[in-house]
């Protein structure tokens, strides 16, 4: 039983987060990495929705950031300003979930507009909550599928501040968090380089080879002195994200 | 005192052509059936306020009510894109539609201070974003103790809120429950509010010391509309319709799909029509 | 994660001598059982911070355990002064005390502006009065769209925060109900907190989605203290005990009595004294 | 059956009250007021503690701003940092009262010191909510029992701010509320003078004459055109008045 690129990313995600954590959850794969992470390895894992749910766990993965699940679960559900001022800024989450429509080699990403902002091409949702995620968590993982149209040499728009043009830019600019530490891609995972902050794939999923990764992606990638191989999905961790997707569809009736 | 109406003489009551008005609601209790008496009424000009403009707002910007949009999140919540939204800042179909545009924590921040009747709000962010360069109502002050440069964002304060709540009772005062948002602030926030009710009831009984409540005098107007939030939902009464929001992108794809939507299920209909939500539902199979 | 610990394990682990600390309490739930093994432990030199000072920091100023006091209504509710409050800053004794004084809404608002992990608060206040300019810390910004001037206050930010609570459950949640005050802001501003609990419980179980919790990963010590709260109260376990407020006034108006007192009823005694509290009252006749 | 002078302040301040005022309400004199005015002519007026308790209708009178009677019988109960903000600074309070040490000509009120601030010859509690209550209700009520002491020519500290030097001040200050439009005393009721906003007596409580007010302020007063004679104290005034106190004192067993 071979794990599907998607769900190699989620589970690849669901790895990395500890039962010390507290994790800003956003809708997808975030969603589904963490609530694996909190049906295996980390059942102590603290969830946390931006429509104001503290210390959720869902049995079934929301469809919005807001389901009836995530409220019925919580330890407490706190209105949104307090979400945003007392939790999100009080600087108490250890890790945001991030995404977007693109990004650049530096972890910067945009989900606001494709071409100008005034006449755009095409016009996406925006930022959301995703710039003050992007600057008051401890540390963010994102997790996108690869793909040139997705990670590009120069974003139109910088919604979410990764790294910016490398090296020392957040510091530059205040910022005490460490922004973005790793990227989960269906393919492999990146991570920015100690020296220049430049995402650099540290290992390739199971199957996967340098050169499928560097087709998917819109600038000349860098790969670690030693890239490793992502460890393939155990029957435990595929079980179980695929029973949750289960249980979400017949909660549901749709795919989550 | 908050006045009991019906759905109609309450958007009568609160919205006039050219006002600012912020329909509140995140994901839960989204006030729908007002939206579509707004759309019904044929109100114009309107200055939309509303951090995820969702379906709501999509439906009030394909049919022409809305002037402007001040907002941080305009998508369909795990679906994809509000095309309406999209024709109007891409195409300026039915017209153009100029935007407000911040985060999540920008706008959260200034309704809260809209509700504290402060003309602004600060809070930490934006740092290296490109935001601010296309919205001149970013701003910053610096902090008068340690020197730090912090971001500001005018309060909302809308002519009118419109939110959904699970009960009122007889005296007028509103009851919320579950995942709360914004929809105190934005009451609080404005000049004059309408809220649309689940259910009306003598008393609310016994209850947490600190439920959250609004006041009957911080309330203008209230309508009884049971099943007013859906496709939205009310804790406790009705699930999310997570298969109308998915729907939702077909139809509103095309302007043509778009339009006889509309006119079959809003301007041929009346506020009875979101009663049937109200039901208990099956769980889905 | 909380850390269930002992009373006089939970004041060391959070106070150490110099620091700056919050007991809060907004006449409800004020943690009077932390107050007095914080003078049996002796501390020095603190920083105390309280919006009214009231029973508690009068026996901590009088036992010399205070350098400053950071406050926005020093008496005895509805009795009178605080001898002892005073003493210290109309004689010195027992030793000269700083004070740094606000008004509430600055308090309320900076304690908000400490739990936000803002540097200051922006408030409309302070207008006409004479508190400005015996205050260096009262400042004020100029708000960038409407040019008002508005008033500011430092954030709170003290080392620890000291609150008493209704229940802790076995994962260290904390569950407040009532006159909650700025309890919850008081603890997410400080850097370290000690909660005292009238009960711990396997689980809240069913309760109000709102209701007022701090998470566990929010909260670092949790002491079991039932009547810790005496003389005032914990809603729905026992009720203010208003002839204690009213004989304080006799016991602290001299020193002798005032020393008398703290030495048989603090100093030797332990925070077992405060449980006969936690028995239900009878209503007095 | 004769008012006592405290009896006849707190009666005439009820007076004042109607079922469409939302009233900011402090301890004593105040509360009694409020009460009152709720149990007899206004049973719809709304009471606001500023321990955040919300539309309270407490059966005995509270000796605390946080009594539990008062969270017991609210419509709801808000943390004190909302309290100040969304209620108490958002404008929705009609009238506030307040009292305080010392009073002068122009309502400016002193709870903060007597003698210089760093060397206080008698510390006073300091404003707690005054100074805000005094800003930001829509107009003030005072209770102040008089004497020379408390009704002085000469603040020794502006606490809160009433009419400052007179007419015109408030509004120079960029204030839109009314400040202080009525002081109730034991012995009499004052008003802002229309033209000076220096206080002025209007009525004398019955039985008073001119001479004891005087007597008792320690400026000379200005007495208005008509100075008319407070209506007596209803039987019913009174008989709620002393059943109220009297269930109070059952209650806490001490005086309210």
């Amino acid at each position: 039983m071979n794990a599907t690129p998607t769900e190699m990313m989620t589970i690849a995600a669901a790895r990395l987060l500890t039962n010390q954590d507290v994790c800003f959850v956003g809708i997808g794969a975030p969603s589904a990495a963490c609530n694996l992470a909190r049906l295996t390895h980390a059942p102590k894992i603290t969830l946390i929705y931006e429509s104001g749910t503290l210390s959720t766990r869902p049995s079934v993965l929301p469809l919005s950031i807001g389901d009836g699940e995530l409220c019925d679960t919580a330890l407490t559900t706190v209105a949104v300003p307090e979400m945003f001022r007392y939790w999100l800024q009080g600087g108490r989450i250890t890790i945001g979930f991030l995404g977007g429509a693109q990004i650049d080699r530096f972890a910067n990403l945009n989900t606001t507009v494709v071409g100008p902002y005034d006449a755009p091409k095409v016009r996406l949702p925006g930022g959301g909550g995703a710039p003050e995620i992007a600057s008051n968590c401890g540390e963010i993982f994102i997790t996108m599928a690869m793909g040139t149209r997705a990670f590009v040499d120069r974003l139109p728009f910088i919604t979410s501040f990764g790294h910016g043009k490398g090296k020392g830019d957040r510091a530059a600019l205040g910022l005490k968090t460490k922004g973005p530490t790793k990227v989960m891609t269906d393919l492999c995972v990146l991570e920015p380089d100690p020296q220049t902050a430049e995402l650099t794939v540290v290992s390739l999923h199971p199957g996967v080879t340098r050169e499928q990764v560097q087709a998917a992606c819109g600038w000349p990638l860098r790969f670690a002195a030693d890239v490793a191989e992502t460890p393939p999905a155990t029957e435990q961790e595929l079980a179980v994200l695929r029973d949750l997707h289960a249980r979400t569809r017949q909660a549901h009736g749709v795919a989550a | 005192m908050a006045e009991f109406v019906s759905l109609s003489q309450g958007i009568e009551a609160v919205l006039s052509d050219g006002c600012s008005v912020a329909m509140e609601g995140f994901t839960h209790l989204i006030p729908h059936a007002a939206g579509h008496e707004t759309i019904r009424q044929g109100k114009r000009r309107l200055t939309l306020i509303r951090m995820t403009p969702d379906l709501i707002y999509d439906q009030l910007i394909g049919t022409g009510c809305a002037q402007k949009l001040i907002f941080s999140w305009g998508g369909n919540p795990g679906v994809g894109s509000l095309h309406r939204f999209r024709d109007a800042v891409e195409n300026g179909w039915p017209h153009r539609l100029e935007i407000e545009e911040h985060s999540h924590a920008a706008m959260a921040n200034a309704y809260e201070a809209g509700a504290a009747n402060l003309p602004f709000a600060v809070f930490r962010g934006y740092k290296g974003v490109d935001l601010p360069s296309v919205n001149p109502q970013i701003r910053s002050v610096t902090c008068p103790y340690t020197g730090e440069v912090l971001a500001t964002v005018p309060a909302i304060r809308p002519d009118a809120a419109i939110i959904h709540a699970l009960k009122a009772d007889r005296e007028g005062n509103v009851l919320l429950e579950g995942i709360v948002g914004v929809q105190k602030e934005a009451v609080l926030a404005a000049k004059r509010s309408l809220v649309t009710v689940e259910e009306i009831v003598e008393d609310f009984g016994p209850r947490n010391a600190n439920a959250v409540i609004l006041p009957s005098w911080a309330v203008t107007t209230i309508a009884h509309v049971p099943g007013g939030a859906y496709p939205s939902y009310a804790h406790g009464c009705y699930k999310r319709a997570n298969d109308f929001y998915i729907a939702w992108d077909r139809i509103a794809r095309e302007r043509e799909t778009f339009l006889a939507w509309i006119k079959e299920n809003v301007l041929a209909k009346g506020p009875d029509a979101f009663a049937r939500h109200a039901q208990p539902q099956r769980e889905a199979a």
